[in-house]
């Protein structure tokens, strides 16, 4: 996106005229504020904004944007998002998906969009749950979890998502709590400047089916003991008091204290988020304690348009047609009179 | 050497039937179009069938690992392939077996005697050699030890192994044919010429053995030289000779072009729709953006974004592919974006016959969706005109702002016949429903009031923006709208969409007769078939036998409940186990519609139509 | 605090409607639940239909978060919700205003008046406050200051806070209507004793919000008492109160203890079919696999895979779900296995109207898959009887050997109405075609000459061991064959064997006349609304109107074609934009079927059908 | 499988009658022979066995095999062998896949099949192609791979069937050539032994569409030098002569030569597949030189229906019902005289 925006947007430009129907308290709410708040940053004109949804509470999402949009079926969002932006490549093009959406009946999508590395950026509101269906598990939900069809608690082991996310080659993976408006929107400009599919999970609540799934982890007061927000070039430092640091013992990631046991900044792990193997994001995104939040991983490698358009431009120069009647008339043609 | 078991009057014959069968190793098909594009160059009209084994490459000498080329060139019309073989070239036992039903009787095998060695036989399932025990009797066998006299042509060239040597036998079989027919051997020699530019000892073999057929088959005179097929009479023009999955690609290519907008093709593969997605994947020159999917889902959501952001979008596919993606169209179809879905139908259920031919994906185009969800379906009904329906279907996806499901099937998929190539300037104009600058109080669903198309305002468009979904939208804003009213409102309004589309194709017409005892009735693929059969028992004196073959199924022509009263009776006609036929009985009351069905994964043969006219006439 | 704006005659009526609305957290749903227990506990006939938004929790006050809940009781028997409303209870502005156009002229609003603020009454977008600008003049408006009432009779009762007080106000307003059809109280009192068991606190405060409720409008006797509504004659024996979904998940259940298989789920939620999932899962007692697929191809993958293993397998789905299982569909119709598909419609195309009614799959479910491939449909009617009808489907897929699709549809599958228990005893055995052990040539598809059924071979018996798939099969061994002859056989054995299912289901009858002037046709959810407005009509003195109700679709009654002739005029009313009146069509030829069609989410008016059943027979 | 086996088995017992019809010289019919000759030493019934297949060359295995089998529709395969499996877990249940069945169209039932843990045996025929389409690029052909549906060269970055399947959290996961058939049989053993899910990865030669693309790693001549053959507690020792091992370096795996700088076998990484973190595995089945084969990874979880088994019985004991009758008649019911 190098257009020129004549005129500076804030956050009401990207407001549609469409009242928002989420249950009051729903993080869906914040995200669509960060969204409307990260636009302007991004230097993109509203005309070339798209936004792609399968269907959820999450997936509603477009209707509340002031932009194109486009409210699909359900999983479906990454394939048409897919045939926008390969039909023009210059549209800012945005998957909003929820956990059901995207990794169930939508793995199969989510994997593939993922795996060709098309400039899109999917936001997953990860809920752990179907919300819109009104409270089923989902392929995140934890085992043990009871809902309404699974009323004696869940047997099927949830995805991680940004581990099946790297499993599928993902070049950039950011994760992040529902409740940290600034943070979202910061990680949303970064996914927008980055060149390729990226992919940001938001641990959103729920507050209908699955209220205070993330409160150990999101939830204000033990946010910073619980997380890690890393970011790239900078030590993995994490804490209240930031003195709890992340080294590597062997292949495992271990917390140490800084100060504690002769343990300096120095000793501590420094993030490499661009760096093209995966095995570090991937210990990252598997981790329990502290769980890592902010961009994991974000490796620049060529996108599907570049590719093709590379292609094509070769295939136009050494060829001899440009307009379909050469072709019709090519090769072994005859005259009848 | 040579055995002729029947001699025969030379005739004068106006067209001919030709199979060349033999293994999958033995190049039959490229026998074949050798054979069909020469004889098109030579003015006459051709019509041809592959027919493959579904198996990649199946044992040498089993039966079914059969591979068959069929070609019917005229000097009048030819409407298909033929269905009963003037000649039969069969290079092994297996071939033979598996083909000689079609023969006419009392015509002509050439077989190539050093295949039907003992372990082939077996292979072939024969207790005793065909060519011994008096089987063929009623046939006129041409035995020539084919495999021996390439070998022999070939002694002298270097560089050859066995197994290339005996891999050019086929080109010995189609020099006899060409001599047997007055063909010209050019076209093959240039062919080589072209093919193996590298490899010249390659075109010294294949260029030596052809002309060793021809050579061969002239010098002993055995085979009479009355075959004599003179040039048909074809609108005059500039011809070539085109598969139908080809014509449907072009047909797209030409009507991007003619449109001005950008081709899109979102799809997934499946036999026997894969040859569109191989043609177009070629023409990246044009700027012609085809994405392989992961799935058929995937090629129509990617074809439903394509088109959302103001490309002609078309997705490809088969029987199974349509019905998954069944869902996926039915939202294009409330959000009224324009797209083409291709069906190449083949022999169904599930998996059924994948690579033969039917036409049982009728019902399915029309309802395979929930929900109440027309949109326009239409059917090609020859090789050649797979170009302008897919032209045809682009353009009023395009001017109506809906999905239009075009079906072929793999009988014109995979058959090739002359086309005579029409340029951009003779095709029609193609309009969009583009805005192309915002206007005051612009809306999504504001409607063209002729055709009911709704405004197509696409993503970069300053000032359009909005947002459209599978929910129900309201019928201005295209915002969600649930309510009672705007529900019928909108549902009545798409349905009258697609029905005044009557208004833009043409009327349907009847061959051979206008009014009578007989209307035959066909749809899609099956036109050559019927055609023939019908102008047949035309020719045979039936006089008051009409033909209705439709391309445009929904909705129908405006005139075909006229066009019914006119005849007493009528037979539908279907590949299938009547669905077209059910269409007609929704839609027109008080009519006994007759039915003939044929669910065989074949196409209709001649003899089994004209007996059933005769039956309803006499 | 109480004001009659108009007085009318008290009325004995035979039957009333009423409809509870508010906000989605005022407990409507609850309070329709509690009011039509009570009342089919007290004899009467009942019929109810929630109506919930389709946000969660839509910000409150809005219009569009409105949550209703209609009830109907009878001393006769009622067989729908009713569509004009008696008595309209509504606890906020945004739920008169939505709600209004349903209640009769000059018939009662109950409102709380403390709810009718200057915010509600902006959200719900009147500028003036109804109560006050006459615009009510034509009904019954009485209104009590309900949420001050609750709160008065709550101020000793300790452990509430202000959130959990405003939300029991619903319970004053269910006093107040138990009080006027003279209900006993004490089921819910009950109800509250078992919910809240652990909670005594709010036992407390529900009884004495309810009985606040109901001594308030007994002691002010504002009230004319004359509404008894006496228990209905209904046939004897036990009842209890059943929803729709519930009813079809417990007719798997009974139909998997008479078969002697276990039941296998597969499934993937979509509203409104999510409930009959919800209420498998609860069922782990009985042994069900109640298996929550990724998506609706692998819940019906999963059925497929449980049927082959000898299972009765179900999947469940709605409209958009049962597009994408059509190619599996195929699959499983090709294999010639039992497996019921039950599809409970909603509003479509696409997404649609995903939480209203309609009955616009009927196509799909007939033709929703590649290739000729047809199955049983059948439709229930009634929320008790889609016990019988998933009862049936299940019975017919085991008997014939093929899938099976239960059509049922948002309005009855959510609405709840008595049901005689149906003990095991009474239900009818099922057969099913499973090979026990291995005898000398078993085939899996040898068949049952009567029915056409094959041969179930099950994995894990010894010596049955075979291979089936989606390639045409061999009409003995199952192995791949595609000749000819073979697909033609295949393809009508497999169209015989749905259509002698005509052998084993009843015949249509009529009701109300036999023949005569019109016949009103119908199938699946639509029974009651038809069915009350017929009664009607004749009650009304036109004695010729016939009423003919298809549960069964494909195939169809045998004597359906010598009923029809019996009528002058057909007509057939339908949910959509007129599906099952082409299928009549497609099968009978020289009637003409008139048509009545609605697509607006809604059931059928009974004002509206008497309209056009009037005009038809003037 | 603990059925006590009367008849002792051989390869010919699980031969069907039906002709075998892949192209001469594919390595189908390898994996094939193997299976036939593996069984027999899995001591299972033969009446017990499944396999489903949905549509490929590959697929069409379980014609072949003298067992209970299907050929379902392309991708669904793990569903449908879900369902067999849930319904009767006495069976010894192998879904027969291509690439493209497994990982185009059917890549979301194998994402979600691997999660769930339920005790399957999936073959994987990984040859990189559409083979029964005649030639068309597939989820897993390389970047620039001149096919069918791409002549001027495949665009879209391929997946890694091994990292795809541990990011969906797969337990077990093996690679093998398909040219060494008691290779391949032994695997196969371990495979039907182990409970739960488990994927091997036949590298599989297409003699007509893809020939030769596995060569530089699987053939005869160097094969030793260019695989890592791994076996659980065993040393990463590979090469013709034995001398080459991994070891680690920070967080990647490098090859060094026994012998040379000072490194012994000591030094040399030891596999240890049944660990529960995937570090190690993930680097492993990413490995470009040598390519790992083997079982890289084998973790004893618990399955899907152990989980939904003991719930059942739990319900089972606390519940009152045991017949349809008594729920039907409980609760809030009325009589009507
Ligand atoms: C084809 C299809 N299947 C099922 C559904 C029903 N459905 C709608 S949303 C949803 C799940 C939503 O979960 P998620 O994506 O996590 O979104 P959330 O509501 O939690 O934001 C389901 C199962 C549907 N609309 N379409
Ligand atoms: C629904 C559907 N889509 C597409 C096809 C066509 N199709 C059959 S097999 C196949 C790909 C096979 O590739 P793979 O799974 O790698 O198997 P291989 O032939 O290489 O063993 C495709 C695209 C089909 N049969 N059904
Ligand atoms: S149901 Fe849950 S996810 Fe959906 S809007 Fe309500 S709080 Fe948000
Ligand atoms: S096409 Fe390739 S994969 Fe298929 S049978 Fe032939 S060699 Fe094997
Ligand atoms: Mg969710
Ligand atoms: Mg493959």
């Amino acid at each position: 996106m190098e257009a020129i925006v004549e005129k500076k947007y804030t956050y009401k430009d990207f407001e549609s005229d469409q009242e928002v129907r989420w249950c009051p308290g729903c993080d869906d709410y914040v995200i669509l504020r960060s969204m409307q708040k990260a636009l302007p940053e991004m230097g993109v004109k509203k005309e070339e904004v798209v936004f792609v949804s399968g269907i959820g509470c999450s997936s509603r999402f477009p209707y509340y944007m002031n932009t194109y949009g486009m409210h699909s079926i359900h999983g479906r969002a990454p394939g048409i998002a897919s045939g926008i932006k390969l039909a023009n490549p210059k549209l800012s093009v945005w998957v909003m998906t929820g956990d059901g959406d995207a990794m169930a009946i939508g793995g199969n999508h989510f994997i593939h969009v993922l795996r060709r590395n098309i400039d899109l950026n999917i936001v997953l509101f990860n809920n752990e749950i179907y919300g819109l269906t009104k409270g089923q598990f989902s392929p995140t939900s934890v085992v043990g979890q009871k809902t309404k069809s699974s009323p004696y608690g869940n047997t099927q082991p949830p995805f991680n998502p940004g581990e099946l996310a790297l499993g599928a080659n993902a070049r950039f993976f950011a994760r992040i709590g529902g409740n940290v408006p600034k943070d979202i929107s910061q990680i949303l400009v970064e996914a927008h400047k980055f060149k390729g599919t990226s992919l940001i999970e938001v641990l959103q609540n729920c507050v209908i089916f699955n209220d205070g799934c993330y409160n150990n982890i999101t939830n204000k007061d033990v946010k910073e003991d619980k997380q890690i927000y890393l970011e790239h070039g900078k030590p993995m430092i994490f804490g209240k008091n930031r003195d709890k640091g992340l080294i590597l013992n062997k292949l495992k990631l271990e917390v140490v204290t800084i100060g504690e046991n002769g343990i300096t900044e120095a000793d501590i792990l420094v993030h490499n988020a661009k760096e093209k193997d995966p095995t570090m994001h991937q210990m990252l995104v598997r981790l329990e304690y502290p769980v890592a939040t902010g961009i994991i991983r974000s490796f620049d490698d060529v996108t599907l348009e570049e590719r093709e358009d590379a292609l094509t431009k070769q295939v136009k120069a050494n060829s001899k047609f440009t307009k379909t009647n050469d072709l019709f008339f090519s090769g072994e043609i005859y005259m009848v009179n | 050497m040579i055995t002729e078991k029947l001699k025969l009057q030379p005739e004068v014959l106006e067209a001919v039937v030709i199979r060349f069968v033999g293994d999958s190793g033995d190049g039959m098909q490229l026998t074949g179009t050798q054979f069909s594009d020469t004889s098109a160059m030579f003015g006459n009209d051709i019509a041809t069938f592959p027919n493959y084994p579904s198996e990649i490459r199946a044992p040498q000498g089993s039966l079914y690992g059969v591979s068959g080329f069929q070609v019917h060139i005229g000097s009048v019309e030819v409407s298909t392939p033929g269905d009963n073989l003037d000649l039969l070239v069969a290079m092994n036992p297996a071939g033979l077996k598996t083909n000689l039903y079609a023969l006419k009787p009392g015509h002509t095998i050439i077989v190539d005697t050093d295949a039907f060695n003992k372990k082939n036989l077996e292979k072939a399932q024969y207790d005793t050699n065909p060519l011994e025990d008096h089987s063929l009797d009623n046939y006129r066998v041409i035995q020539v030890d084919m495999t021996s006299l390439t070998k022999e042509a070939l002694k002298n060239v270097e560089g050859l192994d066995n197994k290339a040597i005996t891999r050019s036998k086929n080109m010995f079989a189609l020099g006899m044919v060409y001599w047997m027919y007055g063909r010209a051997k050019e076209h093959t020699i240039d062919f080589f010429n072209k093919k193996f530019k590298t490899k010249p000892h390659l075109i010294e073999s294949n260029t030596k053995v052809l002309n060793a057929g021809y050579y061969f088959a002239e010098t002993l005179e055995l085979i009479p030289n009355a075959y004599t097929i003179s040039p048909a009479k074809m609108p005059s023009g500039t011809y070539r000779v085109i598969m139908g999955n080809t014509a449907t690609a072009w047909g797209f290519l030409a009507a991007a072009e003619k449109s001005g907008l950008e081709l899109f093709l979102g799809s997934y593969p499946i036999t026997p729709a894969t040859d569109i997605l191989h043609e177009m994947v070629k023409h990246k020159h044009f700027g012609v953006k085809a994405f392989q999917a992961e799935d058929e889902i995937a090629g129509i959501a990617s074809a439903i974004g394509a088109a959302f952001a103001g490309d002609l979008a078309i997705t490809t596919t088969s029987g199974p592919g349509l019905a998954l993606k069944g869902e996926a169209l039915g939202l294009a179809m409330i959000m009224e974006l324009p797209l083409v879905v291709v069906n190449v139908q083949r022999g169904g259920p599930s998996t059924g016959l994948p690579t033969k031919t039917e036409q049982s994906d009728l019902m399915q185009a029309m309802y395979g969706r929930n929900g109440e969800s027309p949109v326009i379906v239409i059917a090609a009904s020859t090789p050649a005109n797979c170009f302008n329906f897919a032209f045809q279907a682009a353009k009023l996806a395009l001017e109506h702002m809906t999905p239009v499901i075009l079906l072929t099937d793999g009988y014109i998929a995979n058959g090739s016949a002359p086309w005579k190539i029409q340029s951009m300037e003779e095709l029609p104009e193609i309009k969009n429903n583009i805005t192309k600058t915002a206007y005051e109080n612009w809306q999504p669903y504001t409607r063209n009031e002729d055709t009911l198309a709704r405004n197509w305002g696409i993503p970069g468009t300053p000032g359009l923006e909005h947002r459209i979904g599978g929910l129900e939208k309201d019928s201005v804003t295209g915002n969600v709208n649930q309510a009672p009213e705007n529900h019928e409102k909108m549902t009545k309004i798409r349905a009258e969409k697609v029905k005044r589309v009557q208004n833009y194709i043409p009327e349907i017409k009847t061959e051979f007769a206008d009014s009578g005892d007989l209307l035959v009735v066909g749809w899609g693929g099956t036109y050559g078939s019927l055609h023939s059969a019908v102008k047949q028992v035309n020719l045979e004196g039936y006089k008051n036998i009409g033909f209705a073959h439709f391309n445009y199924i929904n909705p129908l022509p405006k005139n075909t409940e006229a066009l019914f009263k006119r005849f007493k009776k009528i037979l539908v006609c279907e590949l299938n186990n009547g669905q077209f036929v059910n269409i007609l009985r929704m839609n027109f009351n008080g009519f006994e519609f007759l039915q003939f069905n044929k669910i065989q994964g074949l196409p209709f043969g001649n003899n089994e139509l004209l007996d059933e006219f005769k039956k309803l006439v006499k």
